[in-house]
C-alpha cells in the first residue's frame, strides 16, 4: 500500500548506494524533483536505467550519483549533446561512467517484460546492428515454431524506479495521462517505487480505460508541484523548451554546471 | 518566375514529396518530423504520423522540439504507451515509411548515431540508437534525410548503429520479416537511391543549381550518379509559404516557453 | 483504409470458407449480429479462435460453420454448459469439430504477440498442467539469461478478426471502451478485420489515451446497432442475462436449436 | 443464540473470513466471487478484487453473473486489456491470492476443469482451463471453493487442468517462480488444508453439525483429519445479512435483465 511521504523521506528511504534505479518519463512527467533529491541526499554508484537520459541524469552523473547507466538514446531533445554524459563517459568526469546501451525498441520490451515477471523480452530486433557486439546482454534465441532468430534482452528490473504522475486520490492511486512511455511497466518492473505527483484530489475523476496505478503496487508517494519542470504535465503546464536550451550551455562547462547544481539543487532544498 | 530559397528549403520540401498521401510514417524528430509535417500540411493531408513517444496519427500545429512535445500528445488520435508503440504499430507491421535522420551514412546506407572513434574509447559519443535500429528493420521502408558533407557521408561507418544494407550491401539478403530498407536519400544537395543489385547509393537526382562536383566534394566515397541523373524540381511557392509558416509559428511557440 | 460496408458486404468480402476467424470480445461486445451473418452466408470449416466461447460459437458450431475451435474456456458464463459444443466435440454432430485448447494466459499472451508481429508468445505458464500433452502447441524454451523454463505458444495470427465497438468516426477510427478484452490486439494481429459499431459520430469525444483503433488499421466497418445483444455495449445497453440462461434450455436440444437459428437468424436477415 | 443458515451459506461465509483485508485477489466467477465480495462487504473493505476480465479493483453491487458483467468496469478502479492483466498484475506478482473453484479435485489438490473421461473421447466435456492454470502457479496462494461430493472430490483428477501439488505431491518442488499454491479448500462441509509434509489434503476444520463420516462418504479417498481436528465458528449474524442482502439484490438485478 502506497505510503503518503516527503519527497526527502521516500527518497531517503528507497534510493540506496548502489541501487539500480529507473527514472522514466518519455520527455513527458520527468521526474526532475525526485532527481534533484537524489543529488541532495549524495546517493552514489547508482546504476541509472532510462531510455532517454535527457537532463536529469546528465544532473545526476554530473554530480557524481551514477556508477553506471543503462540506456537507448542520450540526448537533449531537439538541441544536441548531454555534455555531462559525454564528460563522463569520454574524459571519466567527475569518473568514469558505464554505460550500456540499447535500442528504444529493446529498452520498451525489457519494461513490458519485468511488469510482466519475466526474466526476458522477445523481439524482432537488433538486425544488422552493431548493438550486440557491444552489449552482451543481447542474445539470440530461435522460435520453437518458425525457426526465426528473434532477438532477447534482460528484462528491466529495478531496486526502485520513480516516475511522475499527474495527481494521486487519498488512497493513493495514481492518474498518469497523455504521453504514458514506460511509466507504469517501470513502476510494476520494480521492487519499490516512488511516484510523485502534482497533487492529491479526493476523486481521480478519470475514464473506464485511464492509465491509473493502484496505491497498493506503489511504494511512496510525494506531493512535487510542478515536479516535471523542465518537463511538462499535461494538464497542468508546459515544456520549457527555453531551459532545455538553455541546459546546452549549462552543462558544457564543468564548473558553471557544478555552480548551477549548487545553486539550483544543493541550496534550496526540496520546495524549489 | 524563379523562387527564392534556400538548400535547407529545397531539402525539406523533397523529402516532403516523397512521402505519400495515405501511408503511415513512424516520424524521426528534426528534419523527418519537419518533413513529415510538411507533406501533412500540402499534398499528404492524410498521410498518417507517429511518433515514438506513442502519439498515434498526430497532427502537430508547430513542430514538436522534443520527440514527446505535449503538441503531439494533444492533436493526436490517441497515445498509446511506448512498449505498445515498438511492439504493436512498429513490429506489428503497421507502418509503411520509416522518416529517419543520421549523423553518420555510408556507401551501403548504414547510419551510425552512437559514436565517432572506437566504441570503448569515443572521440565524440552521439545519442545512440534509439528507434531507429528497429524502424530501419520493421518498417516497408525507409527515408533518410540530412545534409550532405564529408564527416555525415562516409566511405563506412565508425558503428553501424542502425542497418542500411550491411557492410557488404547484403545484410538484409535472406533475412525473413525484414522491410526494404532505405529506399532514398534526401540530403540539400541531391536525392540517392540504393543501386538495386550492389544497394550502393547512387545519385539519381541533382537539386536545381548543384553540381556533381559539389556533391563529390561532400561525400567520403567515390559516390556514383544514375545513368539517367535527374533534376530534382523546384519547391513550389505554396510549399515555400506553408513551410515558411510552420517554421514560424514553431519559433514563436518554442520562444515563448 | 476502413470502407464502410453492409455487415452482409463485409462477411461476403472477408469471411471465406476454410478461414480462420477470431471473433472476440470478452463478454461485453461480443460481435452476434457479425456471427449471425456468418450463419446466413453458411460459411463452412472455419477455424474459430475465442478465448471464451461463449454462446456465439455455440451457434456457429451448431450451425455448421466449424471444422475446429481454438480457446481456453468454453462455457455459458454463469450458467453451464456449451451444449451445442460438447454436442459437436462429444457426438460429432452436426459433425465432428477438433478443438485445440490453451489457457487464458496463453490464449492473451498469443493475441498480444500476434498484435506484435512476433510469431511466438512467451509466458511463464502451463506449469504442472496436463494441457502441453493434449496441445503440441505448447513448446518449452529455456531464457538465455537464467535458464528458466518457460512455456511459448504460436502467436494468433487469424485470417479475419471480427470485433464490436462503440463507434467509429467518419474516417472509421474506431473508439472500444469498457473491458476492452483482446479486441485491438485481436484487429491487428489479423490479415484483415471487421468491426462492427453502433454508431457513427462526427467526433469520438475521446480522452487522450483511450482505446482507439485507428481506421488505416481495420478493412471494413459495419453499423450493427444492437449488434452485440445477448451480450452488451457499454454506454449503449446491458447485456441480457436472462438470455444467456434461456440459451441453456434452446442449446440443450437439436431441433430446438435448429428452429431458433432458422427463426432468429436465417429468416431475419442483417436487420433482425 | 443459534442463528438458522445453509451449508452454502456456511462455506461462502467461511470461504469470505479466509480473505485478508488488504490483500489483492482475483477472484473466479461463481462461488468465489460470492465469497470475495462478501469479504469485502463484511471484515474486508479494502480487499483489492480482480476479474480476468481485466477490471482492476473492482467494487460490484451486484454478483456477476459473468466473468465481464458491465457492474465490473462500471465499479472498478480502471479496466485494463486482457493481456495485460494476465501479464502485468497475474504473471507479474501482484496478486497474493486466486480463488479457484472447479469441478474436480484431487488429494494432491490438483483441480480439473476439462473434462471427465479420456481427453478424446470425453464422457462429459467441461469448459476448459480459462485463467485457472496461471492463477494457480503464478498467485502467491491459492484459495479453492466447491461443494463437496464424491463426484468433485476424486483420488485422482482425470486431467490436471491446474496444478495443485501435481500427482505425486511434488509438483512445485524446486520450480522456480511459483506460489505457494492451494492452502486451503473450504466446502459446504470442512475446511482442508494441504499436509505441509506430503501436501495431501487434511480436513483441518468441520463446519458445525458436520460429522467426519459425512465427509468421508463426501470424499473420493481415504481422508486424513487434522491431529487437532477443530469446528469452524458459525457465520454471525451481520455477515448472514449481507450474504443475503448481496444475493437478493443479485437476483433482483439479473431477472431484470
Amino acid at each position: 500500500m502506497a505510503e503518503f511521504l516527503s519527497l526527502h523521506d521516500a527518497v531517503a528511504r528507497y534510493v540506496e548506494d548502489g541501487a539500480t534505479v529507473a527514472m522514466e518519463g518519455f520527455t513527458h512527467l520527468i521526474p526532475f524533483a525526485a532527481g534533484h533529491e537524489v543529488i541532495r541526499q549524495q546517493k552514489r554508484d547508482l546504476t541509472l536505467i532510462r531510455m532517454t537520459p535527457d537532463i536529469i541524469y546528465d544532473q545526476l552523473i554530473g554530480a557524481g550519483c551514477a556508477r553506471k547507466v543503462i540506456f537507448s538514446w542520450g540526448g537533449n531533445p531537439g538541441v544536441g549533446s548531454l555534455h555531462r554524459l559525454r564528460d563522463a563517459v569520454e574524459k571519466g568526469w567527475p569518473h568514469k561512467v558505464e554505460i550500456l546501451e540499447h535500442s528504444h525498441a529493446a529498452m520498451a520490451c525489457a519494461f513490458e517484460a519485468g511488469a510482466a515477471g519475466l526474466p526476458l523480452a522477445v523481439l524482432r530486433g537488433y538486425v544488422g546492428s552493431e548493438l550486440p557486439s557491444v552489449n552482451d546482454q543481447i542474445k539470440f534465441i530461435e522460435c520453437p515454431f518458425t525457426g526465426e532468430r528473434l532477438a532477447a534482452v534482460p528484462s528491466v528490473r529495478p531496486d526502485v524506479s520513480i516516475v511522475h504522475a499527474q495527481r494521486a486520490d487519498r488512497q493513493g492511486n495514481v492518474l498518469v495521462e497523455g504521453i504514458v512511455g514506460v511509466q507504469k511497466e517501470a513502476v510494476l518492473a520494480a521492487r519499490h517505487s516512488i511516484v510523485t505527483v502534482e497533487e492529491i484530489v479526493d476523486d481521480l475523476d478519470t475514464h473506464p480505460n485511464a492509465c491509473v496505478i493502484p496505491g497498493w503496487a506503489i511504494s511512496a508517494i510525494a506531493v512535487a508541484e510542478k515536479g516535471a519542470l523542465p518537463s511538462y504535465t499535461h494538464g497542468y503546464y508546459g515544456r520549457s523548451n527555453r531551459f532545455y536550451k538553455e541546459w546546452d550551455a549549462i552543462a558544457r562547462d564543468r564548473d558553471t554546471f557544478t555552480r548551477w547544481i549548487d545553486e539550483n539543487v544543493h541550496q534550496t532544498g526540496e520546495n524549489a | 518566375m524563379s523562387l527564392e530559397y534556400t538548400s535547407s528549403e529545397m531539402m525539406t520540401v523533397t523529402a516532403a514529396r516523397a512521402l505519400e498521401n495515405g501511408s503511415t510514417c513512424f516520424v524521426g524528430i528534426g528534419l523527418p518530423s519537419e518533413a513529415a509535417n510538411l507533406a501533412r500540411l500540402t499534398h499528404a493531408p492524410d498521410v498518417v504520423l507517429i511518433y515514438e513517444s506513442g502519439t498515434l496519427q498526430t497532427k502537430p500545429n508547430v513542430l514538436p522540439l522534443s520527440i514527446g512535445d505535449g503538441e503531439l500528445a494533444e492533436t493526436a488520435l490517441t497515445t498509446v504507451a511506448v512498449p505498445e508503440m515498438f511492439r504493436y504499430w512498429l513490429q506489428g507491421g503497421k507502418i509503411d515509411v520509416g522518416f529517419l535522420g543520421t549523423a553518420q551514412i555510408d556507401k551501403y546506407c548504414n547510419l551510425n548515431t552512437t559514436l565517432i572513434g572506437d566504441y570503448r574509447e569515443p572521440k565524440v559519443r552521439l545519442p545512440g540508437g534509439g528507434g531507429a535500429p528497429e524502424i530501419a528493420t520493421n518498417a516497408g521502408e525507409v527515408f533518410i534525410t540530412l545534409k550532405h558533407s564529408r564527416r555525415a557521408f562516409v566511405d563506412r561507418v565508425d558503428f553501424v548503429t542502425t542497418l542500411g544494407f550491411g557492410r557488404d550491401g547484403k545484410g538484409r539478403d535472406n533475412v525473413p520479416n525484414i522491410g526494404k530498407g532505405p529506399t532514398r536519400v534526401i540530403t540539400d544537395l541531391c536525392v540517392m537511391k540504393p543501386d538495386p543489385e550492389t544497394k550502393e547509393l547512387v545519385v539519381v537526382s541533382l537539386h536545381p543549381g548543384v553540381t556533381r562536383e559539389e556533391v563529390m566534394d561532400a561525400t567520403g566515397w567515390e559516390v556514383r550518379f544514375a545513368d539517367q541523373l535527374e533534376a530534382t524540381p523546384e519547391p513550389s511557392e505554396n510549399e515555400l509559404t506553408i513551410l515558411r509558416e510552420l517554421k514560424e509559428r514553431t519559433e514563436r511557440a518554442h520562444a515563448g516557453q
